[in-house]
């Protein structure tokens, strides 16, 4: 994989399904963009066809998944499906507060890997750990600080 | 045109067909229903439980698709957890008005046991899964949702025996979804309240309860409390004559007490006098800490702050509200915890310094902004806050909305209390943002940093990290 | 004759060896002891940890029998619970001086995995053990206990590495047993005092913490802070130089703030310059909630108290108080839940009317009880104290022990505050006593019963009941 | 066995060991007084041989044992086989927090009535309870009220 500078990577930020917690996603969209990422805000309540079509028409690295509200799993059925037939290849993740009531999140974590996700965060993810991973997936110049955050 | 006048009767079943038609439900029979509540006894009257309290009533949040696994629930929250009110919280396929797809869920769940709704979808179960509801538990139990189209959901609930209806148009679509347009939420809402209206008229009396805490995270007090002015004297208009009118902790004493005074005294003088003015007061509604120990002293401050402004409902958390639905066990518990303080607080005789002065400021900022919006609409309510929100003079922090600017942002100042870092085009008077940007401005001082995004981030963080502000250099700081 | 005067090098060194033979202990070399002291870092030393904080400093209660268990209950409490000090409180039968009970309980938790003590048995771990407890963690500890003899206690844990020690001669002879004799105990503390006062005279500041709550239940503020000014200028005469005032809270706000206010700013002037005046704030000693979740809104208000009076250190509760020795993680949990709420409280500022008039009627009725104390003594407050409780003229409610009359009653007034409904021999001035009795008076005719006993119990139970004050009718009233 | 008067029945209070509690048995001994018991309190800190020389020189009907720190249990190992030694038989209770740590109520109270103890109480018992238990384990007439909450 080619090394990106951050300017150049292109990044699909949305909630999906019928979620409208909006304030994670304003977060992360700040934080996105002064870490050098062109974000594509799609904010809440975005169907699975809003995240494909502006991954095609940005020509988006990768797509940033976000759910709270707890139907995660339904909202993202066939979702890799969909873009394995758009003809696409973004980094996937996918975070927040994803399963219905007090679960356990490694459960959680390997339900939503198996549906392809390339990287699944919970809801106590800071911007920075999003940051990381993209820089490292994206083969991004990072500091050793940086990287040092990522692994613990 | 949108106008902000009583919807005839016949517009009332004009709209009564055309909602029937979105899901088939059995007709809805409004003798009858007048009847059914007539024969449920007083302590299920809403209005007159919470109005009638001679102390905050504890109510908490709480919906599960299964009938029988939601008369559960709220049995155990009123045995377990004394309390005062209950409620039933609607899921999020009702709210999108997708009772198709709700009607899976609840088959699934029925099936596999497994909760696959994130509330009861009532509509669904219909008036007699409400009324089994109704009567399978000693009290009041209020509608909760969030839902922007609630015609369909305010039909068959009011008919199923419930007397109290969350929501509001403003309140229940700018932090609720994105494409909603407030013009037509306004008239759909109207039904809601036209119906409500209808019922009161014929004594039985619908108590309706705009949602204060918009989203719930770092909401200026007077922004909170003019969208409930505002969908208050909507409701008023169709006839609603109790109604509650909210507002969300944001965690500095001072300013709660003197929003929720606020809120009472503005709430009095902004609504008619036919309408009995109660006050409901929310836990702290932004991001919990990742932790029961922790989330119990977030919930309470939020008892303490009740304790002594003594609103007439407190709605409480539980501390399982950073990881998910909580079990009805932790539910219980943040009811519990919340008593226990009121109880002890509530009988002390204590008075903190600066209430009346931020309570001032809040009024002040309130009527500044309820001015623009009655001048805006021409003394028309609707089109007013209409007008506002298309405009951005009345806003919204982090509002989902395409109908909201969203250009509002907040952030703490140096004693913690919720002030205006970016306005938009909000609709305040100069003076007054002067006081925002000072204060502001003096917490940045203090902090050695300019006023920027990054204060916002770090104070939307703060209380699930264990602080209340977000001063740099993060948790240890 | 007692005598509130240092001891000699010799009285230390005679009394040292007549300890030594209530059970053997290694010798201890004091120079040995210095050196081991010096050799601790910075962040070990308890005194200058406490005095140079910037907010108040959150201590736990643990203690138990096995090193190795002990050492994994701090580590708990450091990481999990975040404690900035740390405990180690001693067995039931060390505080008797049973050495040989406490010997074959130690045994028997070794053998069994069971723990047969209350406590840990610092005197058997003996000074090597006590390092290895202060080397395995990296927060200083403190001793406490309750044991009105602690003589050979102190020689054992200050050379062990210990630099805090809890209690005197009155806060833990009143409240912990029946027989002993008071000027006997104050002779005991007087070594103990020396003892710290040497360590300290070389550098290894010894801290010294009079126990404020007594008996832990509904103590008239005046008496618990009149204690411990007593104790402290004991302990100042020996040579201390880091005095830690202590208060339990009676739960009603305006009077704890008030009292601990009055607690600082007396201690400044009773003790002498060159002591260290530090403050102690015991969140409710009383019995607590069956309850976790009400056990919570007990701790939390305790905590809501700290913030805003800002006491230089805070000893928390678990919410298991009620049931038991707390496991690690509910001692935890109540740290956390205190930590949470100081945190999001501290930097507001917040001000309550009336906390300047109840402090100055503390610290009149203070005074009132020291000039009793040091006239009986005639200056000499060991004499004096030992006077003034064999006449009752000083005295405690609830207290178990021979040397108090225990004629004291408090019951709460119609705000919560503590009061004395009974004086018995208090040497309180009259005006002072008949703003107590006109309190009172204006309860009990709030509440329409005589003033009595059953108002005492009332109020004694009313914080696990749920209340604050013991209205009559209970539970539901 | 005979109907006493409540006038007439004398009970000895104390806090057994070295255990300091003292609010409890205060309580008690207020409200067993005022409901006509002759009340001895040996205050905390008491022996086994203290509880028994009461029950001799007073005729004490019944025993009341409080222990609340922990250490009941080994406190009191041998206690009715000393009593059954003094030739004396008085009805035993014991009551507070009889074990250390968060234990099990149900197997303390079988520890202890196994012990010999006739009633065991939890720290959540009111005075009330204790009261209405004395009466009837010594047959004294009581109100109806008071039975019925006996029996709940
Ligand atoms: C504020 C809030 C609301 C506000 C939202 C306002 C708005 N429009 O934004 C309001 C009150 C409107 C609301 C409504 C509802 N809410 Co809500 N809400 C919350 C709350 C308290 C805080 C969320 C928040 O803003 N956190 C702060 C932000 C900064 O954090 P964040 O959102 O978690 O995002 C961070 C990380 O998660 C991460 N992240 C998020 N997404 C992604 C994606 C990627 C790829 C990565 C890398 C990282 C990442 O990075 C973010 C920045 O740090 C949470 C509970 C909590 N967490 O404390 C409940 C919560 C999320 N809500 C919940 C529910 C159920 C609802 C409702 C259905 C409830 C109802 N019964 O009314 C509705 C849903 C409405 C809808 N259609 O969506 C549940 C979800 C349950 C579940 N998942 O099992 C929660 C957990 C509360 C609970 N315990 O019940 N809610
Ligand atoms: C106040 C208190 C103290 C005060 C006592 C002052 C005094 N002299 O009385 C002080 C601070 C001095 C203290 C000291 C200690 N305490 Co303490 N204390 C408490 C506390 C908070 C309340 C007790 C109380 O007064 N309750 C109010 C009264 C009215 O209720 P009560 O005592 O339970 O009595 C009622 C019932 O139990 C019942 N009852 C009691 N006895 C009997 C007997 C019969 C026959 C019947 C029918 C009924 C009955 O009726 C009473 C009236 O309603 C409890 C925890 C709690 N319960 O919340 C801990 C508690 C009892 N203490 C405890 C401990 C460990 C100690 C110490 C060893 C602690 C220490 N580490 O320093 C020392 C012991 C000193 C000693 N030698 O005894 C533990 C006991 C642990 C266990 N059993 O597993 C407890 C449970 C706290 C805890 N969670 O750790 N304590």
């Amino acid at each position: 994989m080619e090394v990106l500078s951050a300017m150049s990577a292109t990044v699909i930020l949305g909630v999906i399904g019928s979620d409208a917690h909006a304030v994670g996603i304003t977060i992360l969209e700040q934080a996105l963009s002064t870490a050098g990422f062109e974000v594509v805000n799609l904010g809440v309540q975005s169907s699975q066809q809003e995240f494909i079509s502006a991954a095609q028409a940005h020509e988006g690295d990768a797509v940033l998944v976000s759910s709270l509200y707890g139907h995660a799993e339904q909202d993202c059925r066939g979702f890799h499906e969909a873009i394995e037939e758009a003809d696409i290849d973004p980094i996937t993740y996918i975070g927040g507060n994803l399963a219905v009531g007090q679960d356990d999140f490694e459960e959680t974590r390997d339900c939503f890997r198996e549906m392809g996700f390339d990287r699944v965060f919970d809801s106590e993810t800071k911007p920075t750990e999003a940051i990381a991973a993209l820089k490292a997936d994206m083969n991004i110049a990072e500091s050793e600080a940086e990287r040092a955050r990522l692994t613990t | 045109m949108l106008r902000d006048r009583r919807l005839s009767g016949e517009d009332l079943s004009r709209i009564d067909e055309r909602i029937r038609s979105d899901w088939s439900v059995e007709d809805i029979d409004f003798e009858e229903a007048i009847a059914y509540h007539e024969s449920l006894p007083a302590s299920k009257e809403f209005a007159s439980v919470l109005e009638d309290a001679d102390r905050p009533l504890l109510q908490p949040r709480a919906g599960v698709p299964r009938l029988d696994d939601q008369i559960a629930l709220l049995g155990h929250l009123e045995d377990a957890g004394r309390a005062d009110l209950l409620p039933t919280t609607i899921d999020s396929y009702t709210r999108d008005n997708e009772y198709e797809k709700a009607q899976q869920g609840l088959e699934e769940a029925r099936e596999s046991g497994e909760d696959t709704l994130n509330g009861f979808p009532a509509v669904n179960h219909g008036v007699e899964g409400c009324r089994e509801l109704i009567e399978a538990l000693d009290t009041p139990i209020e509608v909760r949702h969030g839902t922007p189209d609630a015609r369909l959901l305010a039909a068959v609930t009011f008919a199923g025996g419930f007397q109290s209806f969350e929501g509001g148009p403003v309140s229940y679509n700018i932090p609720y979804t994105k494409g909603h347009d407030l013009a037509e939420t306004i008239e759909h809402w109207q039904y809601v309240d036209r119906l409500a209206g209808a019922y009161t008229e014929r004594g039985v009396t619908i108590n309706r309860e705009p949602f204060g805490p918009l989203t719930g995270t770092l909401v200026p007090p007077a922004i909170a409390i003019a969208v409930g002015l505002v969908e208050g004297m909507l409701a008023a208009t169709q006839g609603v004559r109790s109604i509650t009118l909210g507002y969300g902790q944001v965690g500095n004493l001072v300013q709660d007490i003197a929003a929720l005074r606020a809120l009472k005294s503005l709430g009095e003088e902004y609504l008619p006098n036919e309408a009995t003015v109660t006050t409901v007061f929310h836990e702290w509604m932004g991001g919990f800490p990742p932790d029961e120990a922790r989330a119990n002293g977030v919930i309470a401050l939020g008892a303490a702050t009740a304790a002594i402004a003594e609103p007439d409902k407190v709605i409480t958390k539980s501390p399982q509200e950073f990881g998910g639905v909580p079990t009805k066990e932790a539910n219980a518990a943040g009811l519990r915890t919340t008593k226990q303080l009121i109880d002890m607080m509530r009988e002390q005789d204590i008075n903190l310094d600066g209430v009346e002065r931020e309570r001032e400021f809040i009024e002040e900022s309130t009527r500044s902004l309820m001015d623009t919006i009655l001048q805006l609409g021409d003394e028309d309510v609707a089109r007013g806050v209409v007008e506002a929100f298309d405009t951005g003079k009345i806003d919204v922090p982090f509002a989902p909305s395409d109908s909201a600017e969203s250009a509002v942002l907040p952030a703490r100042d140096d004693d913690g209390r919720v002030r205006i870092l970016q306005f938009g085009n909000l609709a305040l008077d100069p003076d007054l943002k002067d006081v925002h940007t000072d204060r502001l401005d003096r917490r940045a001082r203090a902090e050695n940093r300019d006023r920027s995004f990054q204060m916002v981030a770090d104070d939307v963080d703060a209380i699930s990290e264990g602080r209340l502000i977000g001063r740099p250099g993060g948790e240890g700081a």
